[in-house]
């Protein structure tokens, strides 16, 4: 049957029709495309308005237009908007097709005549193509209610407690033995100097609390299936040998226990735990862990003190990891960064240099449930410095490591200088390339930290080194950088160096995005969907992020991004089901020949072999219609609705049209 | 005319053809320069284990590019003071290739006979004579020429130094020279009449 | 005179970051040749390498196939199975007669609209340099595999195309 | 027998000589095998590259041009891509035209255009320009060095000085770190010496502002030096020629400019090397050194003889005023 091809060139006002010779186009598409089954050509001033809508509608209805092609701006921009016309008038959607005769043509071109004769070519394309397409219906998916939240730090937390405290269940799942993620390692948070914990722990306790909420923590997601609405997860439950249902987290087995280790996770290894431990007093749960790499039992056979000791009979030696499935709608990615290992940057000498701290050592030494009580103190744990030096930018912002700014390292690095002044009277020197103090009360909080006395130095410290120059350089920490504001290179001896270090993606963000479906930026950050309008969402429907997983970002940041993921899985839940883009391959299985190559193609699992039928399958929900698979298919078996072979050639062939005048191109 | 510059650069005026500098020298600098991504940091002249010897640190030079203060630059003794150490190139965060921009201040300086000391370009040349006649460098004759020349006071110093090497066998008293002498200065000859553009 | 050669060229996009390359090429009014005419394709991934055959058989004298940088696919990894199309693509080229560096593979990602437009202005240049596509009338037609490398490494710097 | 190609350099026939016996000996025991670059000439040092970059980067290309002509006959017999060179300056300068001619293709270009005049070309790439050290512990390893130790260092405290050029700016990624590695502690722990925390070991020794700028090198080498002292250093064993030259050759006048009285010998690592190997301190050049190694090896019971000083201009010598400390325009000259 032919088709009645319906063919509207807009002037976008004069920014298509000051380049374009619109009625030229126009003439020339009803007259040289009509043996393609074009039997109308407009040209309208803003084909977007209602009036040009009307317009298109009105042909459908009265001409009986079979297909629609929009010769306008780019269809990211007004697809959608010629699609719901084409739709209330009857017409499947998906028989429109937009030709991007402006950011494509007018607005890169300027020579009249060769802009009118490329806006033909593109036509002409978009003509052959959309005779082929076919009529598509949108897919539909019922939600699953429940959410998984992965990563129960502050940013994980508050998603949850908004999606529970909504009515809706969670599973908010955790790595490490508690809640809590980097925040409950802090003394102070900017810039209101805030106890971390006073604010953190209520969060905590409620989230562990919450009916709504299911606390799997010391667990780890190690498979997703499924797609938006119906994702299936296996989630590994690391053996506590600890049963949860019968301790009451008294703390006797880890007073007991007689193995001591250096605690490198909480403690960032100025501190001691237990080999069966919680990793400090406020943790959700309350449930210690064992750490079996280090219990005297499970590496030399006997001890057994915690069992012993415990009241409850709670200690099971004979725990195993445990595979839990679930099933929920959505997920919620905020697995946080991890720390930039200092001792890359090996001419700041961390890891050499005895006093030499890194930034999260020294909110340990600072917290006063840290290992030294709060007690500033050098690495031989008693001497107090009389001088401090703390470095910006360590890791950030530098090419030989991480491209990015950190976000935090600022205003962390002011918050430092005043908790070294007000706890040892120190005198303290902040060396920064800028001062990024934006954000509410942030600057504020630097022209505090000014007025308290803190010397500050605009250079990158060149390096810290112990090799003496001068006598008043001898058993000190010399600081060499170019104070660049005075144009001179200084040594400046301190008793102690604090490194103000960036953050950075997980090590395994790659694998954790990949298990998610979800990708990465070249820094290794998850991507978001947009980074302006859509900033928690990321390209695989139902997959949000949240937190520093998705950037380096400081607390009210995440929250903000925490609640703000939650809104969007609520908008989810409440619509009840999704539409799913019809943009899908499927294979006709009578021509796959079993091949499997285009099994091993989907990153995103859609595909999967049938053994009895020898055939290979794609799930239509879980395909994104990215058509490797299509084109990949050595027997021509896989077809993708909305971008087919035939189409895409149909559209080449269009292009390629000959005499459009001039012959630019 | 430097006196013109002065009166400029005290006004605080910069003509437009100075603006392009920074790109003139990084076009001149073997490999790319990355001259035009400095921030400022200070990372080079921090890390310069000869900086108090230097009018200007390696960064205030680059600003001094940037505002196209040419004659002030070339006139810097900072190039010449420069001890390739590569500290500076190695920590710049933004992979500034700073040692060889020096080499390009050098060579521009050179070619403009704008620098304040003339030590370090004849010592210089010296050395190049020496390889372009031998092929090989020559201590004996570049040490005797450039001492005499530029530290007669410094050589009664550095006679027992002299001896010293001269006794051991660690300086030869006549130079050695390759075999193909002229393919070397046809090559040379050649690579002079070149120049990198872009 | 003779006039200069306008060649027609193909230009294979992905939606997610070089057609919104070509977008913002728009939107900041960038000027580049006029002579590529571009296919949207939801991924480099859905290549057809018989799609690039058609088009030169059609009349197109060099094919662009754009993607997104390498690790930043939106479909995760498809870009780089485009990649591996594309070298191999260009070997079948060489065995037809045709030059290889008449398709080109340039990553761009969506806010590179400064680069898609030069690029494009580059390629357009580069085949106008090599005249019109003579489908395979050429009668050096290589042979050996080796030949075929040769060809390629003579004409295309194929680390450009990657990086 | 593992093959390469090998850029001694000048310093290696002159000042260096040192460093060239005492490398010579410990290559058969290593079974390692060099072979020189025919008609090599000089990399131009840290002289030409200011002077003009074209001619500079010519200067140092005809060698690799020449090395990889050279590699042909060689095709199977090893790493022959390879080219070896014992002084950080060449390394680096090789390294570096290598690099910058695949970094910057119109360089590489012009500098071909130069070599065809001598009927020369280079691929950069082509060849893995790499030091000597680099070769000793990647290639060798530490290990087979260690079992070819007879007489241990023990108790001989040196301070391994690697120098500036060797670690950076490191276009392959070849070592451990740019500012502390660990390959000549490595090699010198292997020997069995008491190698010293030495934090300035990749400082700078002065480079040529010995010759154009005494005062600024002074005030390097015074920090070399005077930290190995404090650090109790019995000698500093290094890997360049210029490092040694430098601090050896100059440390007496250093010690005149500041008032200080430094004694710190420098070896070359290889000298090291031949004596824990058990060859004779006269066989490894040791001797030749200006700051005498004597007291220092004594302590690890090797007696170096007392060389004789042959007559040499020595006449002229007498009777001249000590050298005065030099004001920072002393002695030069204004080009207008």
């Amino acid at each position: 049957m032919t088709e009645r091809v319906g063919v509207y060139v807009c002037h976008c006002g004069s920014n298509i029709a000051g380049t374009v010779d619109v009625v030229d186009v126009a003439n020339w598409a009803e007259e040289k495309l009509a043996h393609l089954g074009v039997v109308v050509a407009r040209e309208y001033k803003f084909m977007c308005s209602s009036l040009g809508q009307e317009l298109i509608e009105k042909d459908i209805k009265e001409l009986g237009l079979t297909r629609v092609v929009v010769a306008a701006c780019s269809p990211h921009l007004h697809e959608k908007t010629f699609r719901t016309a084409a739709k209330n008038a009857g017409l499947n959607p998906y028989l429109v097709e937009l030709a991007s005769i402006r950011e494509q043509v007018s607005w890169v071109h300027t020579d009249k005549a060769v802009a009118t004769a490329k806006a033909k070519a593109v036509i002409s394309g978009a003509v052959s193509r959309v005779i082929r397409n076919e009529a598509l219906d949108e897919l539909k998916v019922p939600i699953n209610p429940n959410t998984m939240v992965v990563g129960g730090g502050i940013a994980g937390i508050q998603s949850a407690l908004e999606i529970a405290n909504a009515g809706f269940h969670v599973y908010l799942v955790e790595r490490e033995p508690s809640i809590g993620g980097h925040m409950a390692q802090f003394d102070k948070t900017f810039p209101t100097l805030d106890c971390s914990a006073c604010i953190l722990t209520p969060r905590m306790v409620e989230a562990g609390t919450h009916p709504n909420i299911t606390l799997l923590t010391w667990s780890e997601v190690v498979n997703v299936a499924g797609y938006v609405g119906n994702f299936h997860v296996t989630v590994k439950k690391k053996a506590r040998f600890v049963n949860e249902e019968l301790c009451t987290g008294c703390g006797i087995c880890e007073e007991k226990c007689p193995k001591k280790v250096i605690d490198d996770v909480f403690e960032a290894g100025l501190g001691y735990r237990k080999a069966v431990y919680t990793p400090f007093a406020q943790a959700v749960p309350k449930f210690p862990v064992m750490d079996k790499e280090n219990c005297t039992y499970f590496q030399k056979g006997t001890c057994k003190a915690c069992e012993k000791f415990c009241p409850t009979g709670a200690i099971d030696f004979t725990q195993e990891d445990q595979l839990l499935h679930i099933d929920v709608g959505n997920i919620i990615l905020a697995t946080g960064y991890d720390l930039f290992d200092a001792r890359q940057v090996s001419n700041y000498g961390y890891g050499r240099l005895p006093n030499v701290f890194t930034s999260i050592e020294f909110e340990r030494l600072s917290n006063a449930a840290g290992p030294t009580n709060g007690t500033i103190v050098m690495r031989d744990g008693k001497s107090t410095p009389k001088s401090v030096g703390i470095i910006h930018c360590v890791g950030s912002r530098d090419k030989n490591f991480n491209n990015y700014c950190s976000v935090i390292c600022c205003m962390q690095g002011l918050k430092f200088a005043h908790l070294v002044h007000e706890r040892t009277g120190a005198t303290v020197y902040n060396f920064y390339i800028d001062m990024r103090t934006a954000y509410k009360a942030y600057d504020e909080f630097y022209q505090r930290v000014l007025e308290e006395g803190t010397l500050f130095v605009r250079g990158k410290v060149a390096e810290v080194t112990d090799a003496a120059r001068y006598s008043n350089e001898k058993g000190k920490l010399i600081i060499q950088v170019e104070d660049t504001l005075a144009g001179k290179q200084r040594r400046i001896p301190v008793d102690m160096v604090i490194l103000s270090a960036g953050l950075q993606p997980r090590y395994d963000a790659k694998d954790v995005g990949k298990l998610f479906g979800i990708s990465c930026s070249t820094d290794g950050w998850f991507t978001e969907k947009h980074p302006k309008l859509d900033p928690v969402a990321t390209m695989t429907e139902g997959i949000y992020i949240a937190g520093c997983a998705q950037g380096p970002k400081d607390i009210p940041s995440s929250v903000a991004q925490g609640a703000a993921a939650s809104a969007r899985v609520l908008d989810k839940i409440l619509q009840k089901e999704v539409a799913l883009e019809p943009v899908r391959a499927s294979i006709d299985k009578d021509s796959c020949s079993g091949c499997r190559i285009c099994n091993g193609l989907c990153p995103f699992n859609a595909i999967s072999f049938i053994e009895d039928d020898h055939v290979s399958d794609i799930n239509p929900a879980l395909c994104q219609g990215c058509g490797t698979c299509v084109a990949a298919c050595p027997a021509g078996a896989i077809s993708g609705t909305g971008f087919s072979d035939e189409q895409i050639m149909a559209q080449i062939d269009g292009l390629l049209m000959k005499n459009l005048e001039p012959e630019i191109a | 005319m430097p006196q013109m510059t002065d009166e400029r650069v005290r006004a605080g005026l910069t003509r437009e053809e100075d603006l392009s500098l920074l790109h003139e020298v990084s076009v001149k600098t073997a490999g790319v320069s990355h001259l035009e991504m400095c921030i400022q940091c200070g990372t080079c002249g921090g890390s310069c284990p000869a900086a108090r010897d230097m009018d200007h640190t390696p960064r205030m030079l680059f600003a001094m590019l940037r505002a196209g203060m040419r004659e002030e630059v070339l006139r810097s003794n900072t190039p010449w003071i420069c001890v390739s150490c590569y500290h500076c190139v190695v920590r710049c965060p933004q992979e500034v290739h700073i040692a060889d921009v020096m080499y390009t201040l050098k060579g521009m300086a050179i070619k403009a006979n704008l620098f304040s000391d003339s030590t370090a370009p004849h010592f210089s040349q010296t050395f190049v004579d020496m390889v372009e006649s031998y092929g090989r460098s020559f201590e004996f004759g570049l040490a005797s020429r450039h001492y005499l020349r530029h530290f007669p006071l410094r050589l009664p110093g550095m006679m027992p130094m002299g001896i010293g090497m001269l006794t051991k066998g660690r300086m030869a008293l006549t130079p050695k020279r390759i075999k193909k002498m002229d393919q070397l200065t046809a090559i040379l000859n050649k690579a002079k009449t070149l120049e990198l553009t872009s | 005179m003779t006039e200069q050669f306008e060649p027609t060229i193909i230009g294979f996009t992905c939606n997610w970051c070089s057609y919104r390359a070509a977008d913002l090429a728009g939107t900041a009014r960038m000027k580049y040749a006029p002579n590529v005419r571009l296919i949207r394709m939801m991924c480099s991934g859905r290549l057809d390498p018989t799609f690039v055959l058609r088009a030169l058989s059609g009349g197109a004298d060099g094919v662009m196939v754009t993607g997104c940088h390498p690790g930043e696919c939106h479909y995760i990894e498809q870009n780089y199975k485009a990649l591996r199309r594309f070298l191999l693509l260009q070997r079948v080229l060489v065995g037809m007669g045709i030059e290889p560096q008449r398709v080109k593979l340039v990553w761009a990602s969506a806010a590179e609209g400064a680069k898609f437009a030069a690029e494009t202005t580059a390629f357009v240049e580069e085949i106008r340099a090599l005249g019109p596509l003579n489908w395979g009338k050429a009668d050096d037609v290589p042979q050996t595999a080796d030949d075929i490398q040769a060809a390629i490494e003579q004409g295309v710097d194929q680390k450009e195309a990657v990086s | 027998m593992n093959k390469y190609l090998f850029y001694p350099g000048c310093s290696m026939e002159s000042s260096a000589k040192a460093y060239m016996e005492s490398l010579n000996t410990i290559l058969e025991p290593l079974e390692l095998s060099f072979e020189e670059i025919e008609d090599w000439n000089c990399c131009g040092a840290t002289e030409y590259l200011g002077i003009n970059l074209i001619p500079a980067y010519s200067l140092i290309a005809r060698n690799l041009a020449l090395a990889s002509n050279q590699m042909n006959p060689m095709n199977g017999t090893g790493a022959t891509h390879t080219i070896v060179a014992p002084c950080s300056a060449c390394y680096l300068n090789l390294a570096k035209a290598d690099h910058y001619m695949q970094e910057r293709p119109s360089l590489g270009a012009k500098v071909n255009q130069a070599l065809e005049a001598g009927g020369l070309h280079y691929t950069p790439g082509t060849l893995d320009v790499r030091h000597l050290i680099d070769i000793l512990v990647y290639d060798v390893g530490v290990e087979k060095i260690r079992s070819k130790v007879v007489h241990p260092l023990t108790g001989l405290h040196v301070a391994p000085y690697m120098g500036c050029m060797l670690p950076r700016p490191d276009y392959k990624h070849r070592w451990s770190d740019h500012e502390h590695p660990t390959e000549l502690v490595d090699v010198l722990r292997a020997l069995g010496a008491d190698v010293i925390d030495y934090p300035l070991t990749t400082e700078c020794c002065g480079g040529h502002m010995t010759q154009i700028g005494p005062e600024t090198a002074f005030e390097l080498i015074r920090r070399l030096v005077a930290d190995a002292d404090d650090r109790g250093a019995d000698l500093m064993a290094t890997v360049c020629p210029m490092c040694q030259m430098n601090i050896d050759a100059y440390q007496n006048e250093m010690n005149h400019f500041f008032g200080t009285d430094y004694h710190i010998p420098v070896l070359f690592f290889t000298q090291l090397m031949g004596l824990a190997f058990g060859r004779e301190p006269e066989e490894l050049g040791i001797g030749a050194e200006l700051v005498s190694a004597r007291n220092a090896l004594a302590h690890i019971g090797v007696e170096v003889p007392v060389t004789q000083e042959p007559a040499g201009p020595r006449k002229k010598s007498e009777g001249l005023p000590m050298p005065r400390r030099l004001n920072k325009h002393e002695g030069k000259e204004v080009v207008k």
